[in-house]
This record gives structure tokens, C-alpha cells and sequence, in this order.
């Protein structure tokens, strides 16, 4: 502690650095973020997309705060601005006593009546002091954590893991920057403001992740070792994550010409034994109706992972919505069985990912995860990932065949079962040979148009889900005498949480439930939930309210009130809070 | 062993009598059994069309998916299990029309996967519309006035776009057609039987004496060079794509055996359970 | 009328003709049912599909009626048998008293008990003697109308008009097998059975026409110049028809590479100024899902007709069903403004294509004319088709542009708009230049991904049909005092209304609302209907009842209960009558 | 009469500074003017990439449709209005990836338009993925250890398919490039213009000076004949599809003149009502 100077103390903090796009904006958030990370703080770490390659703003805004936190905060603590862009475009953000760092060289300036205080660091020069213009990020985060009061050390664990490979010098080099940062800061800055957190409560055994990393590992762990996928902006990174990993398991990823080649690849892979998956958004997601058919109708499991972007079509390629809920739930002709998971923290991602693999192969249909732009990419503090929790179970899964007991008959593949699930036989085992075709067939998989035949079939297709609740289709918090109920899905449960904690803590008898299984949807579970409320209200990112009208659809009766925003924008706790306040 | 036999199964075909399709089945059939393959380690991927049923009436695994995306589904097939025999087949419209895309990315992609095309020069099973290989000029119900677009030609194509092992054969010349579908099955790599299958029912023009009249055997010229990219090309553009035997070979590793990595030992049969190891250090790049 | 026999007077007949397919039975049946069309009679054809192309048995329904009827009778009165497999696969309908008419060539026998009477002639030898076995057809039906007491001239303008372009002879020949099986009936025949029909009350000015010709020439009317499709059945013949009929109005029809190029090629055609359109089934629909949603995004007018069959996947694709409605409503991604109409009619498949194109041009979005394939396929008597109904309206279409009103700007494609609907010119106007995109855009088409804009854009194309219900939404039919309401849409109308009308006629009191636009939901209009109900039963042929979860989805909020059958075939009005007996 | 500066706006592209797509627009808009053509005339249709946001960056009609959809959109169009110039644009991507089959069942269809493609040998826009067009061995963000699959030839594959027009340009021959586009637009059919345009952010390897390093232009050759289409498919098989200038030209009638009962008055102009006489025609038939 610095003698002498007035400390802020704070639960939580939230920084933001502001430049153009391709100035590293995004390495210098992470950087940040991931060292408070390792500190043992809860970290959310949200950045600005556009669709622009370079040039154009961007930021990426980290919150730090000593409880889990899955959003962004409203205001702002801390603004780093490379550009005079970057002060106008977030100044508004800043709250009283909110410090701007800005860089000397484009002579940065508040606007009029700004409450903030302004330090004028001279970032590029003290960059080219420790070795290069390019490192300014670098010093700015230096003068950051002398702002926060924390040693420059702790960025020592990350610089190094970032650097290490392009040698000890460089590393070296990017630390003295960052104690150049520190020492100007130090030497010139006053007294205005100084900020302190909290110390942190985490254990520092934390991971830090974005819901595709976790959606990537996810199925590594589930033992998913055929991924084809197209690029798709929020959904690439998943592909580029398994690209990496799939020659340590012996699997392989294929960017296929485009997504029907994807999924219709998937569907072969599996059909064949494998455990694949594709993932894709919103455009790609459509061009895959078909094939989604035809795994329902072939009862061939695979994993789609769409992250919901701005639709509709290209329409905001980079910024978040939750408004594929109709395509993923209604989106193929015909009737099929679907399971529909929807996680909501980079941690359910990893799990509800092995678990729709599990799915995939016991119920013998496609299984979609549903992400959401704010949930794919934002990265956030995750509780340590545990290995022994994953279970490998493949359903009805035959591999071998005792050829006499089929008397010169095909294998039934497709037999009429109790539950409607059929043993399923791989090619290559012998006496297991039977026919897979997505016209309709009968229990060896011939084709079979017959009107007794169809009306079976249809039945034990669609018997498997029938009637069936997943475990853990939703997630409940709140008081035992709740009034209002608030329904929620994906990436909204940070916000929604701190506005129920915001409202709860006025007085206000709120819940909070939200829903991790969109199919087969979870109506009796729900109900008992919303029978018991005296006020519903779904909150989700779209224009006509999705959510709540499936709610409708899957038989939940009571009426709700909805609160949707599709801007682009996931909420804001605060602005959510006052919305919801209008409403309980 | 497995004889022709055991490659045949109970169901009658419901292709008319006469169709072309008939002897690209006892073809494969016949070259499955000389080959040595049992019906297990086999697997027919086909798309939607006459030829499309073709899965269905081969005694080895069959998979018939949607129509276009036979391709697709066969190379995951291969990647998910690299010791079966992957055939894809289907017909003209499935391959050349809705799935061009998919058959010029899979030869770009070069998995050892045989394609088998029943090239009837029309859709069959949707009652007779002009097909994309339907020649300029082709009446048909779609083209009352005859065919304003000019045909693709596969093998061309095919070759400009590198393929690896190029034939074409003729449903009126079966043991050639099997030795064909033999050899293709041998190479490592993508290989594309494209057949002229004649349609009996809808094309009233390449019928059975149409093609007699117009193929030229490749076999027949003891000078024919089917390792020269070049004069492959040439040869099939002086022929307008009508001649017949091996036109294309070329040895190159396929696929799978380039995949960073790739175990010799399928997918479909490793243990799926991660190594504790290498989750440790995936998870360790997050912390 | 032929002395000393006994006849059974009709008011309706039914009619069968089977054998194998490519025998020509389609013809036979076609040839029939026009026949007795022309004499005033209403007539409902329906063909036995079957996804081969030749052999298989087929067979083609005929019904003769003197009111008009939407659906195949339960029953039989005459089957015309080419095979053995005919009478065994078809016996079960026949009604007591019922005839049989065989090819003596197959020593035709009829089962064990069956009630029928066999008249066994020797088609294919009288044939011969007419000129050509080929004709056997021909003289089946002679031999049908001797059984109806009818005369063999009224086929005589069906066969001129047939066969007249290939000259007087085979005209001749065949009238003369007619004659021949209308003979040989004569001569041989007893006076065990004999049917005669009542009158037709009917005018003669009928036409007989199957959904997909009036689909196809309606578009044609309603000044569809551009055309791109797919072959699929049951929608081919909607581009067959109009390949045939382009030359003559100037326009184009493009057979394309697959559905994908189909839907683009329509939307760059009506953003050039075309009345455009592409037809297509379930799989071609799901390929068609990212497009529609670019048009909704564009607000491009282009209309898509589904004729739905079979489903999921390949399904049964020469069978009937209605289980698309989740994807046209629902199946793209993001949210677009979207019209979906239902004609449940022939008529009404003609004027609902001409206020397709209509209202695609007055809302600029896309609108989905969906059928099913009963109704697509099946001929049945049409009223008098009025091209003076018929009005092009182009709406908000702007042909010539001030450019002085612009000081340099583009042109406002997007300006907002009290309804959402903005001035819309096409390319090739001076003055009129702006640009399109799928990417979320300002007035003059610019991407633009500001937070504001995006909501006031989403607002401004959602509100052109918010609130909105169209004229002619749903009919509705029964007595004022219903207790029951009965609910459908498409071809099922035919089967409802006889069943309604036999319970009410039994002293229920039921009533009938079929909905002809699913989007948007006529939910104002429906509820009236519903709300004064006891009981509300959907009928439709799909195994989920989706129509009935669509109706709760757009609030209408009364229990339902299903009927629903999913067997590839259509109800039978005497089986939907039975099961509404026990649920009214 | 409108100058190049008419066919500018006032939009300023958010490609990277030094992106090859700025020559492309630029030669777009000299060739316009040089065709002594009026801005709403002209109709540009792009795809989804970098290089799709073209549409918006010239001052004609411009539609920017969905990611390999450019020609069929293109297309339809054309047929709306003849009358127009149709230009369709876009990626390598979007036209040999996701678009290869529109693409090849465009040149069969032959349409009167011009496509120009920014080949760059690289996703773009999603930042940096391997494209269609990228080499064996490439290495990028989904091919670290090397593309595995083979580069499609894009002029060699139209070629193969029959193309009647088609040049390469480069991004640095933007007077050249100028001259092959006018002459694309001119000609009365399906041209492709095939363009190296480097991406300066994401392809390390092909980049300006390697493309300086490596191509042939094709019009430093006076023997160089354009019309036979064996030698330019050698030729660009010799030169690895790296030479630029006019490869191939062959007149013949458009898709459009072939098209039964078509008008030369464009449909878009013309009276949509039906003839009572034509419908009273169409009506007996269901008589
Ligand atoms: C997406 C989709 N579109 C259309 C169809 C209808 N369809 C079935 S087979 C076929 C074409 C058949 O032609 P081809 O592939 O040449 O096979 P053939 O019948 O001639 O053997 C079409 C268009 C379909 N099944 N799926
Ligand atoms: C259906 C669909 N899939 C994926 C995408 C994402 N996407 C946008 S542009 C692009 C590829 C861009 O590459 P290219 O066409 O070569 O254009 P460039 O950016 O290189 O100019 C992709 C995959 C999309 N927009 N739509
Ligand atoms: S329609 Fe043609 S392709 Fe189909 S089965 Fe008959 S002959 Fe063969
Ligand atoms: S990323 Fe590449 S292609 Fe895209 S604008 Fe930048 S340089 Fe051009
Ligand atoms: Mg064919
Ligand atoms: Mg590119």
C-alpha cells in the first residue's frame, strides 16, 4: 500500500480498454483479465465485436469482482484509451470517480463535464524504452494496476506462459514495460483517485474460459473425435480449438465445403461409430434442416452446437441475440425426436456438451447445444473442470452379433421396443448388416410405405422423448414465498441473477428459474414453478419473445410478461434490474 | 470367402425391367466378391434417385441418405471407420446437379472412397426431368423445346479438378464395368466410376443403341496413356465424354493417411475415454 | 334405361380402377372422371401413389357425386381390376352390392365371402379387336358405363380431345373398344347388379383440376414471369405446367441446380422486378430456410409454394401428410415477417396464388403458399375460374424517382414507415439507387450495426404484420348453437365436412372452422369460434397436432383435443366421422 | 455521360488498408465508365466475405445476398431485367467453397453476366481459415500443420465445364484488370474473372510479391491463341493456374436468346396482366 493516498475499496471492479481494431486490444484485456483470474477473483471478460477486420473501435471490458459474476457491470472504473474514439465512444460508461488512462501521443481529452479523472501516460514512448512501440499495451497495463494498487508481478505467470516461446527476452522485455507503465504512473500520477479491491476469496485453482473453449473441451472429454464445421463467426473457434487437440486423440476435423457437407458428414461419421459433432450459427444452422431430418430419421446421434448470432439472415454476424430458438426446436420439415440443451456459464457448456453426446447415442437422435453469442465468446471465471464427473455411456450401442439368432434376417436396427430405442449395430460387425435409409422403413430399415408400418414407426420414433423430463432441465433460485417468477435461458442468467439478488435485497420477492433443456421441453417441472408465482416474466434476446411463446406451446398456461432486448447487446444487469423493476 | 452370392440380397429391385442400374449392381456385386471383401466390411452410401435404392439391394451395410449428400456421408463414414470398404453411388442429378459441390470438394479432398455414378442422363425417379448431363439441346419434360443449358461432363470435370483415378463404363459391358469398379475399389484414394446406365422409361434418346453407336472403348487403343493428365483431358473432349475404360490414374497418399495424428486403428473401435494426461494439460492453458 | 333389370339409384358413386403401375391406370381413371365431369357431375380423383416407377400396384379413386365432395368415399361401387393383386388389395372396400370388373387374361376370382359381383371380361382380347391391347382401358371403362346405365358417348369429346393429335383413327379405335366393353357387358352381363346415378345437378362448366394446376395457373394470372425449381413430388408439376405455359406470357422458367439456387434466383428476380415464385416439398423447404430469411431481411416479395407429403426426411415422398407447418412458420433463423397461406381447395389454390403474389408485394416479404399432397394431386370438380376476380396490385412499387428529392442521397429502400412498408424501387430507375443486404442496415440498405438502428430496423419489419389478420383468414361453417367446433386446414376440409355434416345431420350440433392463413395467426377471429365452443377438436394429419399447438402458441387459449392420422393416406370422411363421434 | 467518379460513393470500405480488394472495386468502376454505362444500369451482386461488402462500395444497383448464393441471386436477376448489367462478385469462398456447384451450373447455364471473384487463397472475413483455393501444405488458422486437401483450379474447372469467357487479373495490374473487365462485361454470356487479390492480413504466403514472383501474364505472349480451349487448359495447367490476361473466349448465344418465347422487352417492364384470351385458353384444358 501506498503511503499517503486515499483508497476507494471496492467488491468489484470494472476495467475497459478502448482502441482500434488489430491494435491488440483483445490480448491486453485477456492479459489483464486472466492474471486477476489467477489471483482468485471472479473475472468476466466481454468484448466489443464488429464485423470489420482491422480498423474500427473496439474494447473489451473485464469485470473483477470477489463473487461470480456472468456480465458485464453497467459502469466503468477503469477506461485504458489508445484513441480519442475510445474516450467519447465509453466515457458515458465511467462512474464518478472513475479513472481514464489515456495514451500522450493523440493528446487525449475528456469531454465537457466529464466526472472522471485523466492520466496522460505516454504509452508508445515508454514502450519503445523497453524495446518496442508495439508493447504500449503493455505499459498501459502497468499504469493499471498501479491505479488498483497491485504489484506488477502479477501479470509476471501470464506474460511468461504468453511469451516464453518467443524467448526469455521478450518476455523480459513485455515485463518492463509493464513495470515502465507502473513507474510513470508512480513517479507522475497523484492522488485523485486510487482504487483497491477487495482481496479475493477464490482459491486461484480457477479456470478461465469462454463457453466455445469449454464447448471444445467438452467434446475432447466426451470422446468426440470426427468434428466437421464451416466458419462461422460465433462457432469457429470451436473447430479451431479441436484442430489443435484432435491429433493428441487420434480424431480429425474437417472444414467442409459448407455446412450441409458438415452435417451430413457428422452423420455419416456417426452412423459409422464415431462420436461426431459440427457447430455452426444462425445461416449455417438453416442449411442444415434436412440433414437434421434425416439423422432423426435414421436415429443416427450426432451433436450440432449452434451459437446464436444477430439474425435474421447475415444480419449481425458479431454481436449477440437468442433468436434461433424456433429453428432449432421447428426448424426441419416432418417430425422428428430432438434434444435441445441450452447451457448458460462456460461450465455447464462443458458439461451439457459431454452430455449431449451421452444423449446423442442413448436416445439415438441429434442432439443441438444452443449458445449464445455473449456465452461462446465472453470469457469467465470457471470453477476447476472435474474429469472424474464425465461418464462415457453410449446407449444401446451392439458390437457384436450373434449371427444365429437372426435366421438369415437382416439385423433390426430399427426394432419395436418398449421404449422405442433399438439396439444399434457399427458396420463392420459381423451379422450386423441391416439397411439405414431416410425414407420410411420398417425394423430392418428397408424401405416400407406401408400404413400400418408408418403409423409404428412414426410412433416409436417419437416415443423415446415422449413424456420425458431430462434430469436438471432447469435451474431454480430464490425465496420460498416468490411473488414473481423470472424465466430465463443461455447467457442471460448473469444478468437476470444480479437483478433478482438487486430486487431481493429491496424487498422484493422475486425467483429466478431458468432453463437448460428447451427439448423435450421441462412443462411439469416449470409448472410447479409457475403455478406457484403471481407474476411471470421471461426475459430472453429477441424481438418476439420466443421463449415465453414456447412456453405457451409446450403447455405451460399461466400468462407472462416478457422483457426482450435485440439490439445486439446482451443486458445489463442494472438495466435489466430497472426493467424488472417496473414489472415484480 | 464371400461369393457374388452373399453380396446379393432378398429384395427385388424396384427399377423397371431393363434399367441400366441392374448391371451396376451385379457389377459391384461381382467385384466385391473378387476382391475378396466379406458383406461386414463393407458399406454402400447412396443418394436419392432410381440409382440411389442401389444400397438397398447389395448385401453389405447400406446407408441411404438425402438426396445429394451421398458424398458427405461417405467420407465421414471413412474417417469414423478407415477399415471398410466405402462405396458412394447415385445418380446424375444426386451427384452432378444438387451434390457438383460436394463430388469436386471430395476429389479435392481425396479419401480412399470409391463414387459410382449411374449417369442416365435424366431424373428418373422424379418421372423424366432434363438432367445436368442432359446434352445441349435434349428434349425432355422439362425441356419440351429442347435443353437451352449445355451438359456437364463429369469426367472432364473431374479431371480439371485433379482427381486421382477416373473410369467410365457402360451398363451393356459388365465384366469390363467389374474390373473397373475393382480397380477403383483397389486405389488408395478417391477414385469415380461414372456409368452410363440407360434409362429406359425417360430418355428416349441415350438409349442402350445410342450409346453402342457412340462410345469409344478406351481398351480397344493399346496406345491410350491413362497416366498423362493432359491427354486424359484431351482424349475425353475429342470423345464428348463418351468413351469408356480406365481414362485417369494417378498414385498419391490419400486422405487419411495425411491427417496429423490419425491412428491405423478406426475410430469407431478406440477407446473414447481421455487420457487423464492430456485433460490435465488441456485444462491447464485456461488456468 | 334397359328393360326387366333392377337399378340402384345413386346419389354418389365410387370408383376404382387398379393394376400395375405404368399400365396406364392413371390415364383410365383421369379419362373417367373427366368424362363424368363434363356431365355436370362433381368429381374427386384420387391416385394411389407409389414411389416406384413401374410395376407396384397403383390405383386411381374415383368419385361422382351430385354435390360437391372434397375426399375419396370410404366405400367402393365399381372396381375395374387389371390383376389379381387389385381385387385382393381392394376388396375390402367394396359396399355391398358393389361390382367387380377383371380382365378375364388373369382368371380373375374373388376371395372367400367377399359380397361383391365379379363380371369377368376379356379386356385385353377386345382390345385387340379394337385395334391394340393397349386399349384395354378403354374398354373397362365401356364396360363401367354399361354398368351405370350410361352412355358410352360421354366419352366421346374426352377421347377427341386426347387423341385427336394423333388423327381420327386412334380417336375411332378407341371409341370403338369403349364400345366393344360396353357390348360385351350387354351381351354377357346378368342383371345381378346394376347401378344407375342421379342426375347431375351441375352445370357442365365445371373444370376438373388438381391443386398444382390451379396453383400453376394462378401464378400464371397473377403475372408470375420467373419461375425457379427443383423436380420433387408432389410439387414438379407446378413447373411442368409452367415450363409448358412461360413461352406464351414472356416469361422464364428455370429448372435449377437444386432448391438453393431455386430460392436465390426468385429473390434476385423479384428485387429486378419480377413476379417470381419456386415450388418445392419438405426437403427442398428445409434447404430453402437461410434464403427465406434473406428475404424477410430484404424484404424481398417472392412466393414459395410446399406441397408437403411425407416426412421427416425423405419420409414417404408420395404420400400424403401436413406436417410441415412448424417449418414454414418457424424453421428459419432470427425473427423476418413471413405470410403463409393454406387453400384447403382446387378454387382456392387458384385465387390464393394470385393474392400470394399480392400480398407478397403489398408487405414485401415472403409468403409460402402450403398445401398438401392430397391436395396438390388430387382432381376434383372446380367452379368456374374468374380472371375478372383476379387484381395486380404491386403495392409500395416505385417505378420512376425525382432524384432532385434526394440532395444526393440513395434512396430511402428502408425509410420507416408508419406500417413498416417502405417505397420499393427496382434496379435500373434513375434515381432509385440504394443498397440490399441480409446484414442489418439502414433506410438506403448501408450495413449499419448501431444498437439503435438495430431495434428501430427489427421494429419496422416485424410491425407490417403485427396485428394484423387478413381478410378471409378462416371460414366457418355449422349452426349457430354449435357445441363443437371442429378445426383443419388444407385437403382435410373434404373429409370434415362430410363428417360434420352426417353429425349434425344425427342431431349434434357441430361446427367447422377451417383455417386458410397461418401467418399471420388469425388468432382474433379463431377465438370467437373457439371461445363460444364446449369442445374444440383439431383434425389434421401430422403425429405431434401441430396445428393444435400452433393454435396455443399464438394464444388461443381453450383445450383442445387431436385428430390426427399419419399413415400417408388422408382421412376417409366415414373414419374421421367415427372417430368424431366419440368426441363430440 | 458517367465518369468513373459517378460510380464512386461515399462509403469507405472497412477492407484492411493494402487489401487487393480495392483494386477490384476500382477496375469495376473504370470499366463501368469506359463502357459509357449509367450507374442504374448496373446492378452488382456480391456474397458474404471481405470481399462481398463490394456491392456497397460502387455507385450502382448492389445486392449483397447470402455466403455463396451470388449467382443464383445474380442470375434471377438478369432475368428479371435484361436489360441490366449484371455483375456478381465475391470470395474464393464463397464461390469455390460454399458456391462451387452454383458456380459450374452457371457456366453450363451461360447467362449473360460477369463474375468477378477476389481469389486470395483465404477466408477472410471469419478470420483467416484455409480456403478451396489455398495449396497442398498452406498453413493457416485451420491447417497449422498444413492443408491436406488440394486447390481446386477455378479456371481450369470452368474450362473443363465449358466456360465461354474467362480471365485472371491481378490486384497490381489494376490497368490490365480494367481492360479484362470491360471486356467480361462485354462479352454476351457467363465470364469469369478470376482475381489474385491478396489479403494482407491473413495469407502470409500468397502474397503481392509472391504473386509478382510467380504469375505469367499471358498477354507478354503474342502466340498465346484464346480461343482453343485444349491449349489454355494446358497452359494453365502449366503455369500451376497462375497466369493472368485473356485465357479463353468463345462466342456463342446467350442463355437468355435461347430462352423459348422470351421478349427483349425486359419482364420487369412489362404489363403483368394475363391475356383474357390466353387464360380462356389455359382454362379449356381443364374442361
Ligand atoms: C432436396 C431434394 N430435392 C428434390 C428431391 C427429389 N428427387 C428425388 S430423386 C431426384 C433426382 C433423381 O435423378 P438422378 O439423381 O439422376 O437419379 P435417377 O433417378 O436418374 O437414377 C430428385 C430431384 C429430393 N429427394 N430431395
Ligand atoms: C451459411 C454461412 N456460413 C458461413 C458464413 C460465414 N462466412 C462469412 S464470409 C465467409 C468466407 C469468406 O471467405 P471468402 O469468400 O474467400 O471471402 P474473403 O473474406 O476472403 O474476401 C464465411 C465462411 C456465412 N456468412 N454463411
Ligand atoms: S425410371 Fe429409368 S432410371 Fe428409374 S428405374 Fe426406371 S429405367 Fe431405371
Ligand atoms: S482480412 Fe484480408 S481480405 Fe479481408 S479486408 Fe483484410 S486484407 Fe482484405
Ligand atoms: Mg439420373
Ligand atoms: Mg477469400
Amino acid at each position: 500500500m501506498i503511503r499517503g493516498v486515499t483508497h476507494r475499496m471496492l467488491e468489484e471492479l470494472s476495467w475497459k480498454v478502448g482502441g482500434q481494431q488489430g491494435e491488440g486490444i483483445d490480448s491486453t484485456g485477456e492479459t489483464f483479465a486472466t492474471a486477476l483470474n489467477r489471483r482468485g477473483y471472479y473475472v468476466y471478460g466481454y468484448r466489443h465485436f464488429s464485423s470489420r477486420i482491422k480498423g474500427g473501435h473496439t474494447n473489451y471490458k473485464v469485470r473483477v469482482s470477489t463473487k461470480r459474476r456472468l456480465a458485464s457491470a453497467d459502469y466503468l472504473d477503469i477506461l485504458i484509451a489508445f484513441d480519442q474514439e475510445s474516450i467519447d465512444f465509453n466515457i458515458k460508461e465511467l462512474r464518478p470517480g472513475g479513472v481514464v488512462i489515456a495514451d500522450e501521443k493523440f493528446h487525449p481529452a475528456l469531454p465537457e463535464g466529464a466526472g472522471a479523472v485523466l492520466y496522460t501516460v505516454p504509452f508508445t514512448q515508454l514502450a519503445e524504452t523497453a524495446g518496442s512501440s508495439i508493447m504500449k499495451n503493455m505499459v498501459a497495463l502497468g499504469a493499471s494496476v498501479y491505479v488498483l494498487d497491485l504489484p506488477v508481478d502479477i501479470f509476471a505467470g501470464v506474460i511468461h506462459d504468453t511469451f516464453a516461446r518467443k524467448g526469455q527476452k521478450v518476455v523480459d522485455q513485455n515485463m518492463e514495460a509493464i513495470r515502465q507503465g507502473y513507474n510513470y504512473m508512480k513517479e507522475h500520477g497523484d492522488n485523485r483517485a486510487k482504487l483497491q479491491l477487495k482481496p479475493a476469496a477464490g482459491s486461484g485453482q480457477h479456470l478461465f474460459m469462454m463457453g466455445n473453449d469449454a464447448i471444445g473441451l467438452g467434446a475432447l472429454t466426451a470422446g468426440c473425435r470426427v468434428m466437421a464445421a464451416y466458419p462461422i463467426t460465433p462457432a469457429s473457434d470451436i473447430m479451431e480449438y479441436l484442430i489443435k487437440k484432435m491429433p493428441k486423440v487420434g480424431g480429425v476435423v474437417v472444414q467442409t465445403e459448407d455446412e450441409i457437407a458438415a452435417i451430413n458428414m457428422i452423420i455419416g461419421a456417426a452412423y459409422g461409430g464415431a462420436r461426431a459433432m459440427t457447430a455452426t450459427s444462425g445461416p449455417g444452422l438453416s442449411l442444415m434442416m434436412e440433414a437434421i431430418g434425416l439423422a432423426g430419421m435414421t436415429e443416427t446421434p450426432v451433436v450440432i452446437v449452434d451459437t446464436q448470432r444477430g439474425g435474421p439472415s447475415t444480419g449481425l454476424p458479431t454481436k449477440h441475440e437468442q433468436s434461433d430458438l424456433y429453428a432449432v426446436l421447428f426448424g426441419n420439415h416432418g417430425e422428428i425426436p430432438k434434444i435441445v440443451l441450452a447451457p448458460s456459464t462456460a461450465e455447464e457448456c462443458f458439461y451439457e456438451t459431454v452430455r449431449a453426446f451421452n444423449l446423442a447415442e442413448q436416445y439415438q437422435c441429434p442432439v443441438i447445444v444452443i449458445t449464445d453469442l455473449a456465452l461462446s465468446l465472453a470469457k469467465q471465471t470457471v470453477e476447476p473442470l472435474r474429469l472424474e464427473a464425465v461418464q462415457i455411456d453410449r446407449g444401446k450401442l451392439v458390437r457384436e452379433v450373434d449371427p444365429s439368432h437372426l435366421n438369415g434376417q437382416l439385423f433390426k436396427r430399427y426394432a419395436f421396443t418398449e421404449d422405442g430405442i433399438s439396439p444399434r449395430v457399427i458396420p463392420g460387425v459381423k451379422g450386423g448388416i441391416h439397411h439405414v435409409t431416410g425414407v420410411e422403413h420398417n425394423e430392418v430399415g428397408r424401405p416400407d410405405e406401408s400404413a400400418a408400418n408408418r403409423a409404428r414407426m412414426m410412433h416409436k420414433r417419437l416415443k423415446k422423448l415422449e413424456g420425458v423430463e431430462l434430469e436438471g432441465s432447469l435451474s431454480f433460485n430464490g425465496p420460498e414465498d416468490y411473488e414473481t417468477l423470472i424465466v430465463g435461458f443461455g447467457s442471460s442468467r448473469g444478468p437476470i441473477e444480479e437483478a433478482v439478488e438487486r430486487l431481493n435485497s429491496e424487498g422484493r420477492r422475486v425467483a429466478h428459474a431458468h432453463i437448460k433443456v428447451l427439448a423435450p421441453f421441462p412443462t411439469k417441472t416449470l409448472s410447479t414453478y409457475t403455478e406457484k408465482a403471481h407474476n411471470v416474466v421471461v426475459v430472453e434476446n429477441n424481438a418476439t419473445g420466443q421463449l415465453s411463446k414456447i412456453m405457451k406451446f409446450f403447455g405451460i398456461s399461466v400468462p407472462t410478461r416478457s422483457v426482450t432486448k435485440f439490439d445486439g447487446n446482451p443486458f445489463l444487469p442494472g438495466e435489466l434490474y430497472q426493467e424488472l423493476k417496473g414489472l415484480v | 470367402m464371400a461369393t457374388v452370392k452373399d453380396f446379393r440380397n432378398n429384395v427385388r429391385p424396384n427399377w423397371c425391367p431393363g434399367c441400366g442400374d441392374f448391371s451396376v449392381q451385379a457389377a459391384i456385386q461381382r467385384a466385391l466378391a473378387n476382391l475378396g471383401l466379406e458383406p461386414e466390411q463393407v458399406a454402400v452410401v447412396s443418394g436419392i434417385g432410381c440409382s440411389g435404392r442401389i444400397s438397398g439391394y447389395i448385401n453389405t451395410y447400406g446407408f441411404h441418405g438425402v438426396h445429394g449428400r451421398a458424398l458427405p456421408a461417405a467420407q465421414g463414414l471413412k474417417l469414423a471407420n478407415r477399415d471398410l470398404t466405402v462405396i458412394a453411388a447415385g445418380g446424375d442429378g444426386d451427384g452432378f446437379g444438387i451434390g457438383l459441390g460436394h463430388f469436386i470438394h471430395a476429389v479435392r479432398r481425396n479419401l480412399d472412397i470409391t463414387y459410382i455414378v449411374m449417369d442416365n442422363q435424366i431424373y428418373g425417379l422424379t418421372k423424366g426431368q432434363t438432367s445436368p448431363t442432359s446434352a445441349h439441346g435434349f428434349k425432355a419434360k422439362t425441356t419440351p423445346n429442347g435443353n437451352i443449358e449445355h451438359a456437364v461432363g463429369p469426367v472432364q470435370v473431374a479431371l480439371a479438378a485433379g482427381i486421382g483415378f477416373v473410369a467410365q463404363g457402360f451398363s451393356s459391358e459388365i465384366n469390363q464395368l467389374t474390373r473397373l469398379v475393382e480397380e477403383a475399389i483397389r486405389y488408395k484414394g478417391f477414385a469415380l466410376v461414372n456409368v452410363f446406365s440407360p434409362c429406359v422409361t425417360f430418355n428416349k434418346v441415350n438409349t442402350y443403341d445410342w450409346f453402342k453407336q457412340h462410345i469409344v472403348n478406351l481398351e480397344e487403343d493399346p496406345a491410350y496413356d491413362p497416366t498423362d493428365r493432359v491427354r486424359a483431358m484431351q482424349k475425353v473432349l475429342e470423345t464428348g465424354g463418351l468413351c469408356i475404360g480406365l481414362i485417369y490414374k494417378e498414385e498419391r497418399p490419400s486422405y487419411e493417411e495425411l491427417i496429423p495424428g490419425f491412428k491405423p486403428e478406426p475410430i469407431a473401435w478406440q477407446n473414447l475415454e481421455l487420457d487423464p494426461a492430456v485433460f490435465e494439460e488441456c485444462v491447464r492453458e485456461f488456468a
